[in-house]
């Protein structure tokens, strides 16, 4: 029989930032590296705070850039050590050749990305624009809804980036200004239950390490066939990535009792006509309006997405197939494609959904903010395409002037 | 759910007046979510707040445009033109002023709570910072909870002799506020 | 007869105390001075150590290709914009992890000078453990000799060609070492490889520096296909250098600059032009520029080194 | 997991507890250091200086080169303070 622990887990009113700080801390990293930036700072102010007080016994390194933070985070995590850093923005981009060198050297890095707009115009606003700048880096992505989940996803974070099938990078992005700012409960887990979660990594086999007197070494050249395979093997990670993330939601339900589904979760779609795909902190509003369109006869969904790379296009495909509208809602833009990112891509998977049709919104970008007007327009059209009416494949919702104009 | 919206300047813990609230109501086993309006914050700038309380979960993340209860703590907005956009009819309002006369009006306003808070403030901890005081009036003049709940979220932002003054700030907040109906 | 030979033997082989770990045969040009420095440091310092380096001449031999390696030591290659920051991450996971190490950051003066200064200055501001080993070639060889901000005044490079409104390098050299001892680091020191007691003595007592934080050596290393000399003058050219104070060699604790040779009666600097062909445009009139920035610099280096006497280190800053 | 034809991990990593890698520089060669063995006095200048370190001590007595890696750069002949090596045309050699 076994004796139950007598702590127990505690609502904590607190951002989503900080929620970030303590899964973090609660992860017991070896080393953190990071640089602030708005709006990630409080991120790196609580760790140090933890870290001051004795609380985290981890490697602080308070780096000059977020470049050198990416860095320093990847050759710790090589060598063979827990690691977290966390940035936004134009750190990540400045981040960008060692993003790009970490997922290459398959180092198991959990980071937490504060979205935020990056493109031209040093715009201090929310959006998603630095995670899509980022999206075909070989990381994996994981979005948070709220606060809680920020906090969830941390954790889940470090068992698929560590996991000896998996050793990719896992960036958790959550809405910079929203989520980074918002103050509401969290269930804050015990320290045993987290390590109970965690200790799984520890039955696996290790990972290459790199040792001094080792004679392994990282970073070597792939000469032509060589490459070919660690790209594959990449790429082939990232599939397995998808199972995997299915399976640690659910272990994750089992000790602390919350479970999202997996790669996408899904809220009111069994029997919904219509439905908004969407991500982030914008579907905490989206359910809201839904349940109100309920109340008026309109049968509408949520598909939310938790996991954006790999794009989870097999429970995409399960849970839109058969729909009469989709309506993609982007916080952040495809340059070059009139629809968003995400939009582009469900839009690859089209002939798969059994007729449905698709439309793009581009909302809570640039400042804006997704009401709950807004999203009400959404379905409203999406409800218009369902019944055959003309609409238009894609709406700034936040922009009629763009349609005024006849642009886009 | 009642959705409130701060009014004040950087400075006068704004943002802390509505983050102890959701504290407080998560204490009662009701839900709180509390977020700035996106901004530089700099001492003296005028700061906006919001703060949504209920007793189901919250998943709205969007501003606020409609609040049924607005909460000035900076007396130069109370007549700005700002902080009553939106108000919902039935709305109310917690104005810290020196002045416990009834010198705002609205359409939708009806009810009106004045607190000299930064004069119990200066007397309690020395500071002109109205932040709790605001706490202990809100908690009397909306109704929606008691002043305990209020006086034990402190304990998350404030310790020692802080904490003990800050509490007798938002007790007196709550017994010295004025209501007025309107 | 084999007695006295004996007794002749350089003092330089009581340093060389580990075997070489590379391979015999790698891909350095014949004559290449940083093929001498990297098969001498671990010689010195040992076989336990880690070595990072990004994409530059040490590149095609410091890394593997695919599963194979060149050498024995670990090491871990990426880039050159985070080289520093790389370092800082493994010797502060191996200090949480208590895995005795010594981690050496071994860089050309492109990642070093340039791109990878940033991190480079971050990490000896924060006094990390690890050992940065810059090799100076004074340009970027790998990709096809073009300017650095180690290239002298008047050197042609591909990106600083002589011409007819142009002397080469229209711009003075920076002085990395100098900078880098104004971090008030444990250790910073510049050496040669004409000079190898003094250069094993200062690998040393970088090991030994690294142990309060941060250590820094600057290495002049010429090269030979990308400044035009022969091969076999790799070391006459280092020679000259210090003897024409063109490259002072020297040492600085916490900042606190100490010469390690004096040079009695400099030679002029086109003594050491002479040998190179990247000077060998230049007129008596731009050797005069160069030979009074190296005066210049020299002047200023020994300015700081007579503070030394005046200039104690508070017992309040020792570690 | 996909195969591991060329890599034995997951990410990029060498392995040096396999055999080292290694290119017969010695066909670079154009010249070849040749050794006085009565002229050497045993300084091992030539064998510090050596970029490959390839100058062996024999006997105690002198240095020779191992001519299957020496890339014929002249280092030693030019370091030898005794004039000991002379520099000699590869081709002197070819049979």
């Amino acid at each position: 029989m076994i004796t139950k622990v007598q702590k127990k887990s505690q609502i904590k009113v607190i951002t989503g930032n900080a929620a970030a700080a303590i899964a973090a801390k609660l992860a017991r990293p070896d080393v953190v590296a990071a640089y602030p930036i708005t709006p990630q700072t409080e991120v790196i102010e609580q760790i140090s705070q933890f870290h001051a007080n004795g609380e985290m016994d981890c490697e602080l390194i308070t780096v000059e850039g977020e470049n050198s933070a990416m860095n320093a985070v990847m050759a710790a995590s090589l060598a063979g050590g827990r690691v977290f850093t966390a940035t936004s923005s134009w750190g990540l981009v400045f981040m960008y050749d060692a993003i790009l060198a970490a997922a290459g050297a398959r180092a198991p890095i959990v980071m937490v990305n504060v979205n935020r707009e990056t493109p031209g115009i040093i715009a201090v606003s929310s959006g998603q624009q630095d995670m899509i700048s980022t999206r075909d880096a070989g990381w994996i992505f994981l979005i948070a809804e709220d606060c809680q989940e920020v906090l969830d996803l941390v954790l889940q974070a470090y068992r698929l980036a560590e996991d000896y099938d998996i050793q990719v990078p896992v960036m958790v992005h959550y809405d910079g200004f929203y989520l980074s700012y918002l103050s509401e409960g969290v269930d804050v887990p015990i320290q045993e239950d987290v390590d109970r979660f965690l200790s799984v990594l520890k039955t696996q086999p290790e990972r290459t390490k790199l040792v001094p007197g080792g004679r392994l070494g990282c970073g070597s050249h792939g000469i032509l066939g060589g490459y070919l395979e660690l790209r594959h093997k990449h790429v082939s990670a990232m599939e397995r990535a998808k199972a995997k993330f299915q399976q640690i939601d659910k272990e994750y339900e089992e000790i602390f009792g919350r479970s999202y589904g997996g790669l996408v979760e899904e809220y009111r779609m069994d029997d919904a006509d219509v439905v908004l795909v969407g991500s982030g902190s914008m579907c905490g509003t989206i359910k809201s309006v839904i349940d109100e369109k309920r109340e008026e006869g309109v049968k509408a969904g949520l598909l939310k997405m938790r996991m954006y790379r790999p794009f989870p296009s097999e429970a995409m495909i399960k849970a839109l197939k058969g729909k009469k509208a989709i309506g993609v809602v982007d916080r952040s833009l495809c340059f070059g494609f009139k629809g968003g990112p995400i939009y582009t891509e469900l839009k690859a998977f089209e002939t798969k959904l059994g007729g449905s049709k698709m439309i793009s919104f581009i909302d809570g970008i640039a400042n804006t903010d997704i009401t709950k007007i807004n999203v009400a327009t959404m379905i409203d059209t999406t409800c218009d395409l369902a019944a055959g009416k003309n609409v238009r494949e894609v709406t700034w919702v936040s922009y009629p002037e763009a349609q005024e104009e006849g642009g886009l | 759910m009642s959705e409130v919206r701060f009014h004040g300047r950087g400075g006068q813990g704004v943002v802390t007046t509505s983050k102890i609230l959701a504290n407080a109501f998560a204490r009662t086993g009701q839900f709180g979510a509390s977020f700035p309006m996106f901004g530089f914050e700099r001492r003296g700038a005028p700061v906006t707040a919001f703060g949504r309380f209920s007793d189901k979960p919250i998943r709205e993340k969007t501003q606020i445009y409609n609040p049924d209860i607005i909460v000035v703590l900076d007396p130069s907005q109370k007549n700005s033109p700002a902080v009553f956009q939106g108000l919902l009819p039935g709305g109310m309002m917690l104005l810290n002023d020196a002045d416990n006369k009834v010198g705002v009006s609205h359409e939708n306003l009806r009810k009106l709570g004045i607190i000299n808070a930064n004069k119990i403030a200066v007397e309690e901890i020395g500071l002109s910072i109205p932040n709790t005081v605001v706490v202990g009036a809100f908690a009397r003049m909306s109704g929606l909870l008691d002043i305990e709940p209020c006086c034990e979220a402190l304990e998350d932002y404030f310790s020692g002799k802080k904490l003990a003054a800050n509490i007798v700030c938002a007790r007196r907040g709550f017994e010295e506020v004025e209501l007025f109906d309107l | 007869m084999t007695e006295k030979k004996k007794d002749n033997l350089t003092k330089v082989m009581d340093y060389l105390k580990h075997e070489d770990p590379f391979s015999k045969g790698v891909a350095f040009c014949p004559g290449c001075g940083l093929e001498l420095l990297l098969r001498f440091i671990p010689q010195v310092m040992g076989n336990d150590i880690v070595i990072t380096g990004t994409p530059s001449c040490s590149a095609p031999v410091l890394l593997g290709q695919n599963n194979q390696s060149w050498h024995t030591l670990s090491y871990f290659g990426t880039l050159m914009t985070g080289a520093a920051a790389n370092a800082t991450g493994l010797a502060r996971y191996y200090r949480k992890a208590g895995i005795k190490n010594t981690v050496v950051c071994f860089n050309g003066d492109g990642t070093a000078a340039d791109i990878g200064f940033g991190n480079l200055s971050g990490a000896a501001e924060r006094n990390e453990p690890f050992i940065y080993i810059c090799y100076d070639n004074e340009g970027y060889m790998n990709t096809g000799i073009q300017k650095s901000g180690t290239t002298p005044f008047g050197a042609t490079t591909t990106t600083t060609p002589f011409g007819s409104a142009s002397k080469g390098k229209n711009l003075r050299r920076m002085n990395l070492a100098l900078k880098m001892a104004m971090h008030k680091i444990p250790y910073a020191a510049t050496a040669t490889l004409s000079d190898l007691d003094d250069l094993a003595k200062k690998l040393l007592k970088a090991k030994e520096a690294k142990k309060r934080g941060f250590a820094f050596l600057h290495v002049f290393a010429p090269c030979t296909t990308g400044w035009g000399f022969a091969p076999e003058n790799t070391i006459e050219v280092c020679r000259r250098a210090v003897k024409t104070n063109y490259f002072p060699l020297w040492e600085a604790e916490n900042g606190k600059i100490r010469m390690t040779k004096t040079v009695k009666k400099p030679k002029p600097v086109s003594t050491y032009t002479e040998l190179i062909k990247k000077f060998a445009h230049l007129s008596q009139e731009d050797l005069q520029i160069l030979q009074d920035d190296v005066d210049y610099e020299y002047c200023m280096l020994g300015g700081l080194s007579l503070l030394e006497g005046e200039c104690r280190l508070p017992a309040s800053l020792e570690d | 997991m996909s195969s591991n034809k060329y890599f034995k991990h997951e990410g990029p990593w060498s392995d040096s507890n396999d055999p080292l890698m290694c290119s017969d520089t010695g066909d670079w060669r154009t010249k070849r250091p040749v050794v006085d063995k009565d002229k050497c006095i045993f300084c091992g200048f030539c064998a510090i200086y050596c970029p490959i370190q390839v100058m062996e001590m024999v006997e105690e007595s002198y240095f020779s080169p191992d001519l299957d890696f020496c890339k014929g750069c002249g280092i030693c002949a030019k370091e030898c303070p005794k004039n000991a090596i002379s520099m000699m045309p590869e081709g002197d050699f070819k049979k």
